[in-house]
């Protein structure tokens, strides 16, 4: 099971009838237990190709194969829950047979224990990124796609959930891509970070992070910043 | 309450009106009151009334899932509102009138025949209303929904419902009334009893206490399931809307 | 066996057929009649088209303008009764020209047969009166109760409509039968009639012929009891007595009884009058009146 | 195009139809177009459509304002609604022959009587339909043009209107395609011209092709209006949706 | 001109029926020409409170006395721009009188040149959040509001726009009011720091920051935050 990305080009037809292209070359495969992170510009095409590698957009050239049968869980760069369900409702409408003490875990984790009769619009908007993350984590996935999962999260709070994502990718057999952009998030959770252009998005460098993840001390994370600061710099 | 004041208010409004317009412009609310009392105690109020209702309600529920399935479909899909659009500005131009004779002649004086007239007057109504519907739903919870592996069933109860129940909720209540209405056409233009039927006698007969009170029974029928079943509904279903006040 | 007839519940034919029912005509004379009730005076016409009705009522008029279109419609005479010019009792408008300038109310719209009637004879008297008076057309009911109400000034209405109005103390100006004989008619002329299929009572010969004479008994014993109209008073809607005797009186005058041939004399006659002012819109292709639209009862084929 | 190969479908339809039930039961378009050309050319067909247009437009245009103001208000004022619920739903359901009955009553057999009763009854339905608009407006935009003290003007246009334009375009293709109705109704019961004026005659004769040809003629306006005004505005205002293909 | 707050408390009725307090106790002035910076964990009841002040919400308990006759902007947490009105056409809907030179200068800061006729569904949610940035600073406000303002931008930018957000403060004697959960960000623009504890919020500390913006090395930066850091932790 593992993903192939192989995109050679994306363009949008805007409504003023310009056409623009967003995705000038990616190519890429990410193995089952491994974690891609994806970091570039505000606006290269990110989410974009986040979109197309979960199948909601075909319309591009290149060819991307889907881990077949994998199960698909994804949150979104926007919380979108249901806005007439409740947080549970929306994370059991998700993932219907998750059973009651794992939800009650991920709740706990996501500190939603209190949010869970209420309406998306009664959260602020942290606690409905949370809320959609919960939604994710529930699903179990195969394949698991992150868009900025942890902004608009104070520090510590972010910090905990890193710690819970890598226990979740650690725990199942499952490949994950992230987009953030924070250096931290990607170097902490990485095992394979993706630099882009800025648009149109171009894969400029692959880092792999050989150390496991759980032994990267903060000295050692530091010292991949300062690279990857290097690296980032001699490209934009 | 502020509804039974206004409710209220209504009555006293039209007994003021009578009073000066005079009782053979407009008969007060007693008078209405008394002939339908008359007519509920003969039977003769309930067995029109039960009539009509039957064919409202075959009549309605069959235009607003067709009408309803149609315009969901001409609002997603380009090609198939292309190719609706004609009969569909067709079907909303066509006179009840026509539709009821025509459907008449064809089927005969039947309950079929005057059950599906109504339902073809009515149906474009509820495709216009739907397709508006289904061209405002948000393509983001579609994704939501389809990176979820949602099945057809929960799409359509838990994403495209709740989106679509304002334009649902207006298509029903205007299109109630719209099949009230043209019942009444096609009563009276070809069936044996009904509201429509007595109506047309009572206009005929220029006997416009006979002629509110048998209007006004729908009216209170109507009246009644919205206190009692549509709008305790709807108040649960839109509680997720946090409206200040 | 069974004739299937349209019943406008408001007219005289339901009257007729709930004496028919009371005397059990129909069952003496071995038929059984089936009674498709409508609300509305155009809907036999629906009915009939649909196959629902063996027979309803209308005039030859029409069943002779739908002959001329393809539809072998045939017609036996059934009233004479027509409409009348009504005025308020004390209305400076005493006779039919004095309509000129006046607010008249029309039932039925510019085809009736009245109102045509009405015009024809008066440009004989070189009054235009579609032009020369201010004309409401409008539903029948509606009508009578403006004219009730003082916002007309005359109207034209269905004799059914008249008689209520001359019970509430109108004038009759000049019912339109009065208006026939200057045209060449022999007398008063049954413009309503039974309408059925041609086809159809060519087969059922004989039922037609017993529903023809089982209503005519009907409308013998109208025609003799006065008793019998308390019994159906309910149906007429008269709101008292005084308006029961005047439909009463009107219904009796308005019974045929001439002969079919002289009917379809006079009917030829009319045709054209009501042909040269209605022109094609009313009577269609035809220039006179189709043959065959009278219903030969002893035509044998 | 493929909204002509469909108009082409329909008269096909239409002609095959009246070939296996027989010209009596259904006359072929060639024959209704007949009947609509020698109208025309008498000029009577103008005239009528030209009364009842004008009819159509006023009535058309009184109800879609007011009841659209009348529908936003009780939208978004609970008071508002529930006070004039009651109103509303004893109007949505009195027949439209009994208000066209008792406006002519009242205000006599004129043109602003007919004009008024047509009014009356299509606006409930602009109301239903506008209210529920309303209750739908996203309250974070409402928050938006308070913050950035946009004048009323600016909050209706730029903020209001395109939330509601789905419900607006709802309520006026069903709410034309009902006064176009009721106008019938309204001129056979007391207009002396207009297509329902025609209509009426053309049902005492009981000539369907006189029938259709009335009839339809009003449907070819429509769909005129629609082709060449309202569906290309639409497809303007509409840009911003985002709809893959 | 100035901003006095005092909020005893506000409460929410969710849709369950469940009433909740967010807001404590919370009071400060700020005054022309000050920043100030709120920071406090998510779902604390920070939105809450610019909602409050920027007189959307008038259900609570205390008394805010806004600026009279200040001119208003807010950055909102979502970009809340207008869909079907473009990007330009939402800035000058806002503010009708802007110059065009203005304009372009803050599309050009913003790097939002290209986007100018783009609807903002067309965006990136990176791009929407600068044209809701941009609508703000076009306004040339008395009273900003600012939610969060730098989120989900890369760090690059991100350190621009903090650049241009204090020369917009230093160039015009205006109350600025910034949400934030980077104490970077706070500790570069704020000239006070308000620490609200979690729901229901309640004013914790309030840190003055003494030395002008302009003058902050970075090594007062890592002083100051290293000190609030140690004063956060002692109360969450
Ligand atoms: N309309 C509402 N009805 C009920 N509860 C609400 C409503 N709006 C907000 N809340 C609750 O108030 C609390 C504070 O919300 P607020 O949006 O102010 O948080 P915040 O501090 O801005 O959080 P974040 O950092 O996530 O943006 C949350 O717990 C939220 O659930
Ligand atoms: N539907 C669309 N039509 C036209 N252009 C679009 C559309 N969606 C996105 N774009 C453009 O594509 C580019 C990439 O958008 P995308 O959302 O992939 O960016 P991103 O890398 O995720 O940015 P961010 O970090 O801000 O989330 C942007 O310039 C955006 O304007
Ligand atoms: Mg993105
Ligand atoms: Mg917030």
């Amino acid at each position: 099971m593992q993903l192939d990305v192989d995109i050679s080009s994306k363009s949008y037809t805007s409504a003023n009838g310009k056409r623009q292209q967003v995705i000038a070359g990616m190519t890429f495969t990410l193995r089952r237990g491994e974690v891609g992170v994806v970091v570039g510009p505000s606006g290269c095409g990110k989410s974009t190709m986040l979109r197309i590698l979960a199948g909601l957009d075909s319309d591009y050239q290149g060819k991307v194969s889907q881990p077949a049968g994998a199960r698909l869980a994804m949150v979104f760069q926007e919380p979108r829950l249901l806005p007439w369900r409740s947080v549970e409702d929306n994370v059991r409408l998700a993932a219907p047979d998750v059973a009651e003490d794992r939800l009650s875990a991920i709740f706990a984790v996501l500190e939603l224990e209190g949010h869970r009769s209420h309406f998306p619009g009664e959260l602020s908007l942290g606690l409905a990124r949370r809320a959609a993350l919960a939604r994710a984590f529930a699903v179990e996935p195969d394949f698991l796609i992150l868009d900025e999962p942890l902004a608009s999260l104070d520090d510590a709070l972010a910090a905990r959930l890193r710690e819970e994502i890598a226990t979740l990718v650690a725990s199942r057999p499952m490949i994950t891509l992230l987009v953030t952009h924070s250096m931290d998030d990607a170097v902490r959770l990485g095992d394979r970070i993706f630099l882009l252009s800025s648009r149109p998005a171009r894969l400029l460098h692959t880092v792999p992070i050989a150390v496991p993840r759980a032994q990267r001390s903060n000295e050692l994370i530091a010292a991949i910043k300062a690279d990857l600061a290097r690296l980032d710099f001699s490209v934009s | 309450m502020l509804r039974l004041l206004s409710f209220a208010l209504l009555l006293a409004t039209w007994w003021i009106a009578a009073a000066v317009a005079g009782s053979v412009k407009l008969p007060p609310p007693s008078a209405v009151l008394a002939v339908a009392i008359a007519e509920a105690q003969s039977g003769a109020l309930f067995l029109h009334l039960g009539a009509t209702l039957a064919r409202v309600t075959l009549a309605f529920t069959l235009s607003m899932a067709i009408g309803s399935a149609l315009g969901y479909w001409m609002g997603r899909s380009r090609l198939a509102n292309r190719l609706g659009d004609p009969w569909l500005i067709l079907l909303l131009n066509l006179p009840a009138l026509v539709v009821i004779v025509l459907a008449y002649i064809w089927a005969g004086l039947t309950e079929v025949a005057a059950i599906a007239a109504i339902a073809i007057n009515k149906l474009p109504t509820a495709v216009v209303t739907l397709r508006e519907g289904a061209r405002a739903l948000d393509p983001a919870l579609d994704e939501m929904a389809k990176v979820f592996a949602f099945p057809r069933g929960r799409i359509l109860r838990h994403v495209l419902l709740p989106q679509l129940a304002p334009y649902i909720a207006a298509a029903a209540r205007s299109g109630l009334s719209l099949v009230w209405k043209i019942v009444l056409v096609a009563e009276l233009l070809g069936r044996p009893n009904g509201i429509g039927f007595e109506i047309g006698v009572a206009f005929q007969l220029f006997d416009i206490p006979l002629l509110l009170a048998y209007s006004l029974s729908f009216a209170a029928v109507v009246l009644v399931i919205e206190a009692v079943i549509v709008q305790p509904f709807e108040r649960r279903a839109s509680r997720w809307r946090l409206r200040a006040a | 066996e069974t004739v299937k007839v349209a019943v406008q519940k408001t007219g005289t034919f339901a009257w007729e057929l709930a004496v028919i029912r009371a005397h059990q005509l129909d069952k003496q004379a071995d038929i059984s009649i089936d009674a498709v009730e409508l609300a509305s005076p155009e809907a036999g016409k629906i009915a009939l088209r649909a196959g629902n009705a063996d027979i309803m009522v209308s005039d030859w008029l029409w069943v002779s303008r739908e002959r001329a279109l393809g539809a072998k419609l045939t017609f036996t005479p059934y009233s004479s009764a027509l409409g009348a010019v009504m005025v308020p009792a004390n209305s400076p408008i005493k006779t039919l020209s004095d309509l000129k300038g006046r607010k008249l109310a029309v039932a039925g719209g510019p085809l009736d047969k009245s109102w045509l009637l009405l015009q024809a004879s008066l440009k004989r008297d070189g009054i235009d009166l579609k032009s020369q008076a201010t004309i409401s057309y409008g539903a029948p009911p509606l009508l009578a109760a403006k004219l009730a109400d003082g916002e007309m000034d005359a109207g034209l209405n269905y004799w059914n409509f008249c008689a209520a109005l001359e019970a509430k103390g109108f004038r009759r100006l000049t019912g339109v039968e009065d208006l026939l004989a200057p045209f060449g008619a022999k007398g008063r002329t049954a413009m309503i009639g039974y309408v059925f299929d041609e086809d159809w009572a060519g087969k059922h010969r004989d039922l037609v012929a017993r529903f023809l004479s089982v209503t005519a008994k009907a409308k013998e014993i109208l025609a003799a009891s006065d008793a019998e109209w308390q019994t159906i008073a309910p149906l007429t809607g008269a709101p008292d007595d005084a308006t029961l005797r005047v439909y009463r009186d009107r219904y009796r005058e308005g019974i045929p009884r001439r002969p079919v041939a002289e009917e379809e004399a006079d009917a030829r006659i009319l045709y054209g009058v009501l042909a040269a002012i209605g022109g094609r819109d009313l009577v269609g292709p035809s220039p006179e009146l189709s043959p065959g639209t009278y219903y030969r009862a002893d035509a044998r084929d």
